[in-house]
């Protein structure tokens, strides 16, 4: 416990200065981005993604990132979540799901494609398993392109719906 | 009476408001231990702002018991915020401020939610309902023991009467019943308020969930009313502990520069143990399910001796 | 003697009965059952009336010499008395109106509904007894009754006359001990009337008292379910048919703990610490016990049974610890602990009437009681519902519900009760706090799962699935009680003074500190409660806190239907439920040391392969263990001496003979040494 | 009451937690350090003894006893406690929570059989005693119900802790050689059996004692 204790004390912040602030979110997302007041509960769907993209949000909202700081935080059920973080090509299997977690989401809410393959099947377009794009399944309002996208990228996406 | 009436009204506002601002600083505590830099004090109440805007929603086949229960939840924990001496020990309902009544109060807000865990038939809710059942009714013995050791000095279960009791002979608080009852009441207190070692708060894996489990179908302004009602009832639950083994500052007069004084007490007495608990849960782990009655059991023993020592050595 | 309202109530009530039986026996069915419901309601009023006038301070006695040989009947009603009379009055008219509707099949018959009045007028003559022949005939007459009721919902299931043979055999034993101990005081004494026994008592040596204060504890104490005596309980009340369980969960067992407060606290006149001790301790036993196997039991009539042992615990709890306070001089604390006992008589007689009733609506209306297979009668039937919801908040003991008042009170009482010199009885009462805490929280824990699993939630089952709400009159039943439980909930100071009363005519002392005509709120010993207060400030602050809401998220308050979340597959079946025996494996576990559950895991191998599993059988059972440690051995026994007594009849008519001579010879020798 | 006679009660009620929360821990460590707090809380009786009834030789005795019982015995148990396999007690005979409800049931009865002995004498010292006859039972409940050869060492050091505690209460301190001569042959007895786990442990590579039963044939 002390030796932790310590090590606390060693430590200290190990967050990152806060980058400026992303331009602010398009036109069709202002109104739910002010009806949001600064707090986005995200709930993550794996839509068929190779994992890479769950690394890099994992390291967005761990402490260097720390994608909290600007009001986002990862919940367990749709229902308390206003932003989906969808990864991957949505394959036939999670596209079902990934509409009943949309539908299962409260308005107002904002789903944003992380990763190249969510925004255009990447890799795995054409394949014998893949549905589509996420948008093609739900309607998507942000993406982070990039294979698999940095952290700071995603939670610049974060802090546009947040607006913090 | 008028001026009684106005310190339940303020007690009950101050817990209504401050609430979120506790859990606020305690997760901000964590944040900053854990090298982050945090949402800051104020992200509960962006939070609940945005979730009371939000569509409701209604989960197809659940019905009045999961609509009522979150109402309830909040009432309970404001009747009880109302009955309890926080700030001043002339609340307004005074002789009817009974410690028990007030426990029995919180017991029957977690009842409501555990029914409308179960009401919503999903596999989850059901499993929190079960768990939250089991440890509440497991520490229930702890809480009364405790509850008798401290009466049984006092003459009285009336909560205005002990906490003036206490005021009256300080020395008293240092007596070993006093502190066994402390550590006991401490205990429960953890597990009432779903806090480590009995419960994450923070989990998102359903498997390990107890509190969290039961409220997985709630939204928007339901699930806003969940969370002000957990956040009260720590508030309260904190306010209550700390008003009966360390009730300085609690006004015993009225006169408003008093309660101003008594207002900033509480305020502070409730943030030290919320930062206390936090810091606490940075190197704490969650207890297996199973292992939970064995802190109670733990805590029960406590609170017998309790009683035992106030009898034999005070 | 002028007109006497106490006696007239009781001669209607006789009257009734015997009209009630007679119109059951001689009438078509169609007629028969209206008819004996109607009639035992007006009998139960009257029984009611009897109670009231008592309570409300007038006294009445009646010496009938020649209606019994011997000793004749003889009559007398105190508070004391008017308490039993008034809630068994009160149970009866409820579940006679129910019973309207509920009867069926068998219990239609011609035997059935004429025992039924019988039975209720028989629950009313043993309070009002004075004597100790006619409290014994009133209590085999409502021995026999309960027997036959309870037998007769289903004369043909096997389980059903299981059940009737336990009770039968366990309330006849335990008639034998109390008619032992009465004939042992009556000789001791030297009289045999009430009023000469309270005389002749003090003279009566210790030990004679203490013998008599033990066989009455045991026949009393097994008639109010209690533990190690509560084995026929749990049998009997579930196979009984809904209106006889709640007549004998509510009222019957009542008796016993007014035959143990009669005799011990007024007859005997408190007698030694000892005896309330072991009171005291069998009763935290029995409310333990009860409510530990109330929160693993399937069958939701058993559940309730096994919650009469609990609430039956608490009830001789407080006897016993007015016996103690009483003894270490303190009346004011013991009249406190025998007004609680007394309160929770009546709290609880409330509440489990409603919950039997209920419970027999679900029973009615679904035909099972496993709530394993039950559920979602919520939308089917919401009045049943409601009122489930309404008696399982006060058997919870949660404020609003009928329960709390008296399990506060009784609270109250014990922890005023370090004030009584003596170790033991500092030992003892932290532990019977504690014990009543963890029967109260497992008690929550228990109706959270009766109430969530078996009404709330989704059908399990397609009998629960067709379920359709009840007849008229029996919902006319079940809200009869449910307003008596709201009253009992909200107001209990209004009982203050009658409950004195009866306390003064217990203890022969002064009355309790209750606070006299304080009917809005309860005040005991130094601390109040205010049910009223609380309940009208939680309800208040729900409707508030309903307006503030419409009023921040404006209109959008219509609430859109949505599908359950379920994790993104195919929507969620009822199989994939909760069910209220997985809502009990905590606890099971928990208590796994008390209860011993007996599970079995059964794997059936594929054909193919030993590594495939076919299918996988489970199965889990929670026998009272009491039952298996304590009853199946002695039956045991019993059963090789009736084995070994057949040798000695083959049937050989010399051998026969051989026995009677051999048995006069042998009595010749006996008096020949005894001279 | 007198402030005396308070720090003697709030030392007694901390010795007493000190049993229980052995009793309740699992964890070795965690028992080693609550070993060390009983210590001192004994050590606070004798100081406190000492200055109530003014016999200053109870200073020495409370100096040696402190230095020995919160410091000494419990940094040899844990130095003890090197194998991962051995800190903590995984199955106890009787489950940990039914071992806490047994100790309320040995405490009561502490309290119970000691009342004569207060009555006695209306001391504070005296009214303190029954804690010490309830450490004694709760440290024999630890020798009976725990497997670990560990657990065991520091039911015996509870066991010990009890016995002195009764002493300094009832006859106001046991003379002070009587006092050394317990201490250092329990010193001794604890170095044998520290020698024998570590021992067991190197041949056996494990100290239960179920395990141990095939040795005796």
């Amino acid at each position: 416990m002390l030796s932790l204790l310590r090590k606390i004390a060693a430590t200290g912040r190990v967050a990152e200065p806060a980058p400026p602030p992303p331009e602010p979110a398009p036109p069709d997302l202002a109104g739910r981005v002010k009806a949001l007041r600064g707090s986005a509960q995200v709930r993550c769907v794996d839509a068929g993604s190779c994992n890479g993209c769950e690394i890099e949000i994992g390291q967005a909202f761990g402490p260097v990132y720390d994608a909290e700081r600007y009001g986002a935080r990862i919940v367990a059920s749709p229902r308390h979540a206003d932003v989906l973080l969808v990864t991957g090509p949505v394959t036939r299997n999670m596209a079902e799901p990934l509409r009943r977690t949309y539908a299962a989401t409260a308005e107002p809410r904002v789903v944003i494609a992380v990763g190249d393959c969510a925004i255009d099947c990447g890799e795995f377009a054409g394949g014998y398993g893949v549905e589509g794009a996420v948008g093609d399944v739900v309607p998507v309002d942000l993406s982070v392109p990039g294979c698999p996208p940095a952290p700071d990228q995603i939670v610049a996406a974060l802090r546009r719906v947040t607006g913090r | 009476m008028i001026a009684a009436l106005l310190v339940s009204l303020i007690q009950v506002l101050i817990v209504l408001l401050g609430a979120p601002l506790l859990v606020g600083a305690m997760r901000q505590l964590r944040a900053v231990m854990e090298g982050r830099v945090g949402g800051g004090v104020l992200q509960p109440w962006r939070d609940l702002l945005k979730l009371l805007r939000k569509a409701p929603q209604r989960p197809e086949g659940t019905g009045a018991a999961f609509r009522l229960a979150p109402l309830l939840g909040v009432a309970c924990c404001a009747v009880a915020a109302a009955a309890i001496p926080l700030v001043s020990t002339r609340t307004g309902l005074g002789a009817a401020a009974d410690l028990i009544a007030a426990v029995a109060l919180l017991t029957l807000s977690t009842a409501a939610l555990a029914l409308a865990g179960l009401d919503t038939a999903t596999a989850f809710g059901g499993m929190g309902a079960s768990r939250e059942m089991t440890i509440t009714a497991l520490a229930e013995p702890a809480i009364l023991t405790a509850v008798f050791a401290l009466a049984a000095k006092v003459g009285s279960t009336n909560l205005p009467a002990i906490v003036a009791t206490t005021l009256g002979h300080g020395a008293r608080l240092a007596s070993p019943a006093t502190l066994l009852a402390a550590v006991a009441l401490g205990v429960v207190v953890l597990a009432e308020t779903g806090r480590l070692p009995v419960d994450n708060p923070a989990t998102h894996l359903e498997l390990t969930m107890v509190h969290e489990a039961v409220v997985l179908e709630y939204s928007g302004p339901d699930l806003a009313l969940i969370e002000l009602g957990a956040a009260m009832r720590l508030t309260v639950l904190l306010g209550l502990w700390s008003s009966l083994f360390a009730p300085w500052g609690v006004a015993t007069s009225a006169g408003p520069t008093r309660l101003l004084l008594a207002l900033a007490v509480f305020a502070g007495k409730t943030l030290a143990l919320g930062a206390l608990i936090a810091a606490a849960e940075v190197f704490m782990a969650k207890l297996r399910l199973f292992r939970v009655p064995e802190l109670l059991a733990g805590s029960f023993l406590l609170a017998v001796l309790a009683v035992t020592a106030s009898f034999f050595l005070a | 003697m002028s007109v006497n309202l106490v006696g007239t109530a009781l001669a209607t009530s006789a009257g009734l009965s015997g009209m009630a039986a007679a119109a059951a026996l001689c009438s078509p069915v169609r007629v028969r059952v209206p008819m004996v419901g109607v009639l035992s309601a007006l009998l139960g009023a009257a029984g009611l009336v009897a109670g009231g006038a008592a309570l409300a301070g007038h006294g009445f006695s009646v010496r009938m010499p020649d209606l019994l040989p011997l000793a004749g009947i003889s009559l007398q009603v105190d508070a004391l008395s008017g308490v039993f009379l008034a809630v068994t009055g009160a149970v009866i008219i409820a579940a006679s109106v129910y019973g309207i509707g509920y009867a069926a099949g068998p219990a239609r018959g011609r035997l059935a509904q004429a025992l039924w009045p019988l039975f209720a007028f028989s629950l009313l003559l043993v309070p009002a007894a004075a004597s100790v022949s006619t409290l014994l005939v009133a209590w085999e007459l409502m021995a026999i009754g309960s027997v036959l009721l309870v037998v007769s919902g289903d004369p043909a299931d096997g389980r059903v006359r299981e059940a009737g043979v336990w009770y039968a055999v366990m309330t006849h034993l335990g008639l034998v001990t109390i008619l032992i101990g009465l004939v042992w005081l009556s000789a001791a004494a030297h009289t045999e009337t009430f009023a000469g026994l309270r005389l002749a008592a003090a003279g009566v040596s210790p030990a004679v008292r203490g013998g008599v204060f033990v066989l009455l504890l045991l026949g009393f104490g097994s008639k109010a379910g209690m533990a190690p005596l509560h084995a026929w309980l749990p049998r009997a009340h579930p196979e009984a048919p809904s209106p006889v369980s709640a007549l004998m969960s509510a009222a019957m067992v009542n008796l016993g703990v007014y035959g143990l407060i009669r005799f011990g606290l007024d007859l005997l006149g408190g007698g030694s610490r000892w005896w309330w001790l072991a009171t005291l301790v069998l009763g935290a036993l029995s409310a333990v016990y009860g409510i530990v196997q109330a929160a693993v039991a399937n069958d939701l009539k058993r559940l309730l049974a096994y919650s009469t042992v609990e609430n039956l615990g608490l009830i001789l709890v407080g006897v016993g610890a007015a016996g103690v306070f009483e003894d270490s001089g303190h009346p004011l604390l013991a009249a406190a602990a025998l007004t609680a006992a007394l309160l929770h008589t009546a709290t609880h007689a409330g509440f489990k009437t409603l919950l039997f009733l209920t419970a027999g609506s679900v029973l009615h209306a679904t035909g099972t009681r496993d709530l394993d297979e039950l559920g979602g009668l919520r939308a089917r039937m919401p009045v049943t519902t409601a009122l489930f919801a309404l008696g399982a908040l006060g058997a919870a003991a949660l404020p609003g519900g009928a329960g709390f008042p008296s399990e506060w009170l009784l609270l109250q009482s014990l922890i005023h009760g370090l004030a009584v010199p003596g170790i033991v009885v500092v030992v003892v009462l932290p532990v019977a706090v504690g014990a009543i805490a963890l029967s109260a929280g497992l008690a929550v824990a228990t109706f959270v799962k009766a109430l969530g699993t078996g009404l709330l939630a989704k059908p399990r089952s397609a009998a629960a699935e067709h379920a359709h709400e009840v007849s008229g009159t029996m919902r006319a039943g079940m809200g009869v009680v449910a307003a008596a439980c709201v009253a009992l909930a909200v107001v209990p100071g209004a009982t203050a003074p009658a409950l004195m009363r009866a306390t003064a005519a217990a203890l022969r002392g002064p009355g309790t500190s209750l606070a006299l005509g304080a009917t809005r709120q309860l005040t005991a010993l130094g601390s109040t409660l205010s049910p009223l207060l609380v309940v009208a400030l939680t309800l208040g602050a729900v409707l508030l806190l309903r307006a503030g809401l419409t009023l921040v998220s404006g209109r959008k308050r219509r609430r859109a239907p949505v599908p359950l979340w379920d994790c993104g597959a195919p929507p969620l079946t009822a199989r994939m439920e909760y069910t209220a025996t997985s809502f009990a494996e905590p606890l099971q576990r928990v208590f796994d040391d008390v209860l011993a559950p007996e599970s079995d895991i059964d794997v059936t191998p594929h054909a193919e392969s030993a590594y495939l599993v076919e299918r996988i059988a489970y199965s889990r059972a929670v026998p009272d263990r009491v039952e298996h440690r304590l009853y199946n051995p002695v039956l045991h026994t019993v059963r090789r001496a009736g084995r070994a007594a057949r040798a000695l009849a083959d049937g050989s008519v010399h051998r026969y003979l051989g026995y009677g001579f051999g048995s006069v010879v042998l009595l010749l020798i006996v008096l020949a040494a005894a001279q | 009451m007198s402030a005396d006679a308070q720090l003697l009660d709030l030392a007694a009620g901390a010795f007493l937690l000190a049993a229980v929360a052995i009793l309740w821990r699992r964890d070795v460590r965690a028992q080693t350090a609550w070993l060390s707090l009983q210590g001192a809380a004994l050590a606070a009786i004798a100081v406190i003894l000492g200055a109530d009834q003014a016999h200053p030789e109870l200073y020495a005795v409370a100096a040696a006893v402190g230095l020995l019982r919160a410091v000494v015995l419990p940094a040899l148990v844990r130095r003890a406690v090197t194998a991962r396999a051995e800190d903590r007690e995984s199955a106890p005979l009787i489950n940990v929570g039914a071992s806490l409800l047994a100790a309320v049931a040995l405490v009561l009865l502490a309290y119970a059989v000691a009342q004569p002995l207060v009555r006695l004498e209306a001391t504070t010292a005296a009214r303190a005693l029954p804690v010490g006859l309830a450490v004694v039972l709760i440290g024999l409940l630890i020798l009976v119900t725990r497997r670990k050869a560990l657990s065991q060492i520091v039911g015996f050091l509870l066991l010990d802790n009890g016995i002195t505690a009764i002493a300094f209460l009832a006859a106001a301190g046991v003379p002070i050689l009587v006092e050394f001569g317990v201490s250092f042959d329990l010193l001794l007895a604890v170095l044998v059996l520290r020698v024998l786990t570590a021992r067991m442990r190197a041949v056996f590579g494990g100290s239960d004692l179920d395990e141990m039963r095939e040795l005796h044939d």
